[in-house]
């Protein structure tokens, strides 16, 4: 087979050098034009702190207080699913800080790769919540913690108001699983969301997660609804252009996509179900062998500072750990978002992910990845 | 039409395909721009109205910049060291009788035929095994790889159509190996080194699969796409920088087509 | 030539590339069974015409008859003619016999009677066995008679060549000129050659075709060609010719002479002097034509001059005289019949020398 | 050898010949030895590249996965559950389905758009041939988004057929479906499918052509005794490299495939990922890997045979 040849097509390329000369002088002015901004990037690089975390957090509106201690932001790299990041960190990453949520955070513990947070050296930490920090596996001795909550919010049914006709005048999770609306349901893909819920629709108590027979009750729920669905996807974007074009008329999704939707002027509403929301915190947690310790801590006091917590209760939607961040928003307004002030009653009101093994883990993903391919 | 031969004779219906192809092939691209300037951060018909203010944020938002940054050094490094090892091949593989050539070169073109997965999920577990971490080196090296081939697809025909003689002619003329090499082998395969490095900084440039596995904190531009993919505010903005991206190529083509036509037209003068 | 004896009818033909004539206006006939050639230097529109027969050019103007009918609208898959190319164009990926079989698709054959057929043809071409070689086993001569085989087998009324033998050797090209010659005898196809060679042009061809710069020169045998060309232009192109200046002069219906530079007065009977009286004419001899003494011979037309160069070829010699009222010394070209017996050739030291030539030798044209 | 003349040539003109060290004596002679120390670099780059990565690849995939690390026990386990589970097969199969069409689809609709160029366009090639390859400089990602856009429910085709009032209803098979998949792979790919094409197609010698036509042949004909023959290298590589590349692809069976349209890349990617399953994911880049090869020998076998039917 003479793919060589083929590829010599590129050969063709019948430039001069004189033609090349020139057309490397053109390119170098536009390159010295364009990267103001880049070069800007590379004088920031230097020891600036990494922070490894979900897409969607690696803008500079959460990080004022760091940018105006440490002159510049702090360095990204972004995941889209909390145990893409826990394997890639086991693979030999290193960061400075991670974002892990509460349901994960045993295992990640247990990974060995992380060092306890000593609440001393944050700011705000007196304005944290008590309710947030004083999660199952968080105490990591000696007053110190694994993770520092940092947002909070539910997992639930964002529904267009106007295509979505409500079951006895009730939200519940039966809008998920309505024949009515096939093939205009959406679902976020990950099993850490998708089969907690599962879990509720079927009854199946959180503590009882681990029982075959639970695996089977879920397994059989998430069958019944995947063929309703239209897509499964992490990707949070796809839902919300889904729902604003009515392509979709309810999806399961989180608070941001709700507050997006409605600040675009899409009729939705994020719902309470009746049988109760799905619940979580995540938090920051330090690698063990971060190199900007003291960084480290400036990202997450940066996070935890009102002016963040006001950004993103505001811009996202989701709760903050900082319970000054609320005082200049009304409670309607919380409510609206599926967030209270008290967050302890959102959270009560709600399910609460309980943390589970890594073979629970293991097992729940194979599983529901084979049910999304229709197995 | 006077100056048609039988066999080149225009072909109507071979000429509307052509145009219609071309249509088909320039749409979905020619949506990026459009949307780019849409005052919505949802990409959907019909669009809310013109805005250039996409292309205003553009400017504050750091990572963009950064990610745009990480791939063209990337892309660059990797295109200049995948030519510089495609021309020692290349030149060892048309020079040389080597035992085993075509075992050679089968094996450095099997990146072209095995799925970018596959190197991408091999090489993580290569380098976790080896507990290296992943930095823009990883991506580079993953890169390397898949270019590589290409460099050496691009520039084999080049050598092989490169009579020896004019290299012993210089050796004749008194030149050392390594003058020989500048000033009669290179300026030879210079068209093959331009289309390889423009080649490889372009695949490079648009890598996904395998940076998907291999990057650390630095995000090349896809990777950092695929995260804004996600989170509709940010996501104008690339589309901003893309069309910005699209543009300046089409004018670096453009350009060296008419400086092209220019410099043809000088020596035609002459 | 009469016209039912025409096959090839060429009316008024032009031939344009974009604002390039490639063919100015050329009318031609060629008879059947004849072996002609088309011979000019590269560019002069040979291959154009040849490829406008085929049907690979159309006309911009005028019109080709074949056998009666008119060309046009006929693409080149429907004409009776078929080609032998300059590259041979032997499909790589079929073997000589597929090769060879390729035209006879339409012809509703077995597959044993085309392998008949194809084995007559590698047996007139003198190479019997040779059908189951790839296309890149054989050589240039043996592809060349594939190619003339290949076009042979489909019996075509007319046999274009485009310079067929171009790419190979001298010697194989003499063996294969003769080869080429015998066959159409033995075939009675009409051959239309296209060459630039004007000896191979000679050797093949019933008539000739001179063109140059997209005109037809002169189409004659090869005799008439060279011995009484039409123009300076046709009379350069083939063989060497001296040229000289010179100057009708007639005497009443009596007699005439041509004034020359160089040559002094030629006398010429009337009919050979078409000119009238004081027209300006070009005279032209061949070298050959030239007879070289060391005296001056009795009752011819001779001129003394000096030996200026010369050139020992084996057969013959070329000398270079120069004469009074000529800038450019005369070629003369001389068989070495006694050169070696005893007679010693001519050299610069020899002192004058005599040119003679008789006037039926001389070529009157029109001055340029 | 022309080398020792050479040298002998330069030394006799200037200094007294410099003594060269046994290594550098040898490599002087021998072709074979300094033919491998010119490719050397690019054969070790190679190795670390693609050998050592298979190698543990192919050790990993016999190990099992226990908690966070791996139990190094060899077993055939990982092998025996993709034979076994319905899944594994299926998902592989979709992959060559959804891969096979795009090739086809990609190759039939670039191989006119080749031929136009190589034997309908005289002037500025070079222009088409960039004009062809130029919308391929942006982001994959983002092409794949805008099919979305196109495909999608109030997408381009959706509003304008509905505008039109062809359809009542938006389609909704459009996306999310292997449809889409197969849409935004042969649009994606073209580029690799046109570039070998053009090149075999250009380096046909036209008096071929001309020969073919003057032997008898019309269009139709010609087309497919002469130029269809000589032009399948392109074909094949054509094939090649779209078919080989796509049945991993993992990026547009993710964002355009919808739940029907998960490809086995998909799954590799997500046993690296939230499956947590590192052999496995490697026994199924295994398993995809020797298919693929032997899928691809079978085509050149079939390819092989059906040209010299042709001939």
């Amino acid at each position: 087979m003479d793919i060589l040849d083929q590829l010599g097509a590129v050969r063709e390329g019948k430039l001069s050098r004189r033609r090349f000369t020139q057309g490397l002088l053109s390119a170098g002015v536009a390159m010295t034009m364009v990267p103001a901004g880049a070069r800007r990037v590379m004088a920031s690089e230097g020891d600036q702190a990494t922070y490894f975390t979900w897409g969607g957090y690696d803008i500079p509106e959460l990080f004022g207080e760091y940018q105006a201690k440490n002159g510049a932001l702090p360095n990204f790299s972004v995941f889209g699913g909390s145990e893409e990041a826990l394997t890639k960190m086991r693979g030999g990453f290193v960061v400075d800080v991670s974002h892990p949520c509460n349901q994960a955070l045993p295992r990640w513990v247990a990974s060995g790769l992380f060092q306890p947070i000593d609440p001393s050296r944050l700011s705000h930490w007196a304005d944290v919540m008590p309710e947030l920090i004083d999660l199952q596996g968080n105490d990591a001795g000696e007053g110190k913690v694994w993770m520092a909550p940092f947002d909070w919010g539910q997992s639930s049914i964002t529904y267009r108001t106007d295509l979505v006709e409500l079951p006895n005048g009730e939200e519940s999770w039966d809008i998920l699983w309505d024949p009515k609306y096939a093939g205009r349901l959406g679902s976020l893909a990950a099993g850490a969301d998708a089969w907690w819920i599962g879990a509720i629709k079927a009854g199946v108590p959180f503590d009882q997660l681990d029982t075959d027979e639970a695996f089977e009750k879920i397994a059989a729920v998430m069958r019944e609804q995947r063929p309703l669905i239209r897509t499964y996807t992490d990707d949070t974007t796809t839902l919300e252009q889904a729902l604003a074009s009515g392509e979709m008329v309810a999806a399961l999704t989180w608070n941001s996509s709700a507050a997006l939707l409605r600040s675009e002027g899409v009729p939705v509403a994020f719902a309470k179900p009746k049988e109760g929301a799905l619940t979580w915190v995540c938090g920051v947690v330090i690698h063990k062998d971060a190199p900007n310790i003291d960084r480290a801590y400036d990202v997450i006091d940066s996070l935890l500072s009102v002016e963040t917590g006001q950004f993103m209760i505001n811009d996202y939607g989701y709760g903050h750990s900082n319970r000054k961040s609320f005082d200049s928003f009304d409670e309607e307004m919380l409510s609206g978002l599926g967030l209270s002030k008290n967050p302890i009653e959102v959270l009560q009101a709600g399910h609460f992910q309980i943390p589970q093994s890594q073979d629970w883990e293991t097992r729940m993903n194979e599983l529901f990845e084979q049910i999304k391919a229709g197995f | 039409m006077s100056d048609g031969t039988y066999i080149k004779r225009p072909n109507r219906p071979l000429q509307v395909y052509a145009v219609i192809f071309l249509i088909v092939l320039y749409v979905p691209v020619l949506f990026i721009p459009l949307f780019s300037f849409n005052d919505s951060i949802y990409v959907r018909f019909p669009l809310e109205g013109w805005t250039l203010k996409w292309y205003g944020e553009l400017w504050q938002r750091e990572p963009v910049w950064n990610a745009l940054w990480n791939s063209v050094r990337v892309g660059v490094v990797v295109a200049v060291i995948s030519t510089i090892l495609g021309v020692i091949a290349a030149r060892a593989i048309t020079r040389y009788r080597m035992p085993g050539k075509s075992a050679l070169v089968t094996f450095i073109m099997m990146p072209l035929v095995i799925p970018g997965i596959i190197f991408g999920v091999a090489l993580l577990v290569l380098l976790s095994r080896m507990g290296i971490p992943l930095t823009l080196y990883t991506v580079g090296l993953g890169h390397l790889i898949v270019c590589l081939p290409f460099a050496v697809a691009t520039l084999l025909p080049r050598f092989e159509g490169f009579d020896p003689s004019m290299e012993e002619a210089s050796a004749d003329l008194g030149e050392n190996g390594w003058w020989t090499f500048w000033r009669v082998t290179f300026p030879m395969v210079f068209p093959g080194v331009v289309a390889s490095l423009l080649l490889t900084f372009t695949i490079s440039f648009d890598e996904f699969i395998m940076a998907f596995f291999l990057t650390g904190t630095d995000p090349t531009l896809p990777m950092y796409i695929w995260g804004q993919l996600r989170f509709p505010q940010e996501f104008p903005s690339v589309l901003a920088l893309s069309s910005l991206i699209l543009f300046v190529s089409f004018i670096l083509v453009f350009l060296a087509q008419w400086i092209g036509r220019i410099g043809l037209d000088e020596t035609k003068k002459s | 030539m009469t016209d039912t004896d025409a096959l090839i009818s060429i009316r008024k033909v032009k031939k344009a590339f974009g604002s390039f004539q490639a063919i100015e206006e050329v009318s031609m006939d060629i008879g059947r069974g004849e072996f002609f050639s088309l011979l000019g230097p590269s560019g002069c529109g040979k291959t154009t015409l040849l490829r406008m027969l085929a049907g690979f050019e159309n006309t911009t103007e005028g019109e080709i008859f074949i056998d009666g009918h008119a060309m046009s609208d006929v693409p080149p898959h429907h004409r009776p003619v078929n080609m032998v190319f300059q590259s041979y164009a032997i499909f790589p990926h079929l073997n000589v016999r597929d090769n060879i079989a390729y035209g006879l698709r339409k012809r509703n054959l077995s597959r044993a009677e085309r392998y008949e057929m194809v084995d007559e043809m590698l047996d007139l071409i003198k190479l019997p066995g040779y059908g189951t070689r790839r296309a890149n086993e054989l050589s240039g001569g043996q592809r060349q008679r594939i190619a003339l085989a290949r076009a042979l087998i489909l019996r075509p009324k007319v046999l274009l060549l485009d310079e067929p033998l171009g790419a190979l050797d001298k010697q194989l090209r003499e063996q294969m000129q003769l080869e080429l010659r015998a066959l159409q005898r033995q075939v009675g196809i009409t051959f239309v050659f296209v060459t630039h060679d004007q000896e191979e042009a000679l050797t093949l061809s019933d008539r000739i075709a001179v063109m140059s710069g997209g005109r037809v020169l002169q189409v004659d045998t090869p005799e008439r060609l060279y011995e009484r060309p039409v123009s300076r232009a046709v009379a350069a192109f083939i063989g060497n010719m001296n040229f000289f200046r010179g100057t009708v002069r007639r005497n009443g219906s009596a007699s005439g002479l041509v004034e020359t530079e160089g040559l002094g007065n030629i006398p010429l009977p009337l009919d050979r002097l078409t000119r009238p009286d004081g027209a300006p004419v070009q005279v032209a001899l061949r070298p050959e034509k030239f007879t070289l003494s060391r005296t001056r011979p009795e009752g011819a037309l001779a001129v003394a001059g000096r030996l200026s160069n010369a050139a020992y070829l084996g057969e013959r010699s070329h000398y270079y005289v120069s004469i009074d009222g000529c800038a450019t010394p005369v070629a003369v070209s001389s068989p070495n019949l006694g050169v070696g017996r005893g007679l010693a050739p001519p050299t610069p030291e020899d002192g004058p020398l005599w040119l003679s030539w008789s006037p039926d030798a001389v070529v009157l044209l029109d001055a340029d | 050898m022309a080398d020792t003349t050479l040298a002998g040539k330069a030394d006799s003109e200037a200094d007294p010949p410099r003594r060269s060290g046994r290594l550098a004596g040898f490599l002087h002679r021998s072709e074979t030895a300094r033919g491998y120390l010119l490719i050397s670099p690019t054969l070790a780059i190679m190795t670390v590249g693609i050998i050592m990565p298979f190698l543990i690849l192919l050790v990993l995939s016999f190990w099992t996965r226990q908690g966070f690390g791996f139990d190094t026990t060899p077993t055939f386990n990982n092998y025996i559950r993709v034979w076994t589970e319905p899944i594994f097969g299926a998902l592989l199969q979709r992959s060559f389905w959804i891969s096979g069409i795009a090739t086809v689809a990609t190759v039939l609709l670039c191989y006119p758009m080749a031929y136009f160029v190589a034997f309908h366009v005289h002037r500025n090639k070079m222009l088409w041939i960039i004009l062809m390859t130029l919308p391929f400089w942006t982001s994959y990602l983002l092409r794949i988004f805008a099919w979305k856009v196109i495909l999608g429910y109030e997408g381009v085709i959706n509003s304008g057929f509905m505008a039109m009032g062809w359809i009542q209803a938006p389609l909704e098979f459009l996306l999310y479906s292997q449809t889409a998949v197969i849409i935004t792979l042969a649009h994606a790919w073209a580029a690799f499918a046109i570039l070998p094409l053009y090149v075999s197609l250009e380096k046909i010698d036209k008096s071929l052509l001309e020969a073919a036509t003057d032997l008898g042949d019309g269009p139709v004909a010609r087309f497919l005794r002469v130029t269809l023959p000589l032009s399948m290298p392109g074909v094949i590589a054509a094939c090649f490299l779209i078919f080989i590349p796509t049945t991993g692809d993992y990026v547009t069976p993710a964002l355009l495939g919808g739940p029907d349209g998960a490809m086995i890349g998909n799954f590799i990617q997500l046993q690296f990922g939230a499956v947590n399953n590192w052999p496995m994911g490697a026994t199924l880049s295994i398993v995809l890997m020797l298919w693929i090869a032997a899928i691809a020998l079978v085509f050149l076998f079939l390819t092989r045979r059906a040209q010299a039917r042709i001939t």
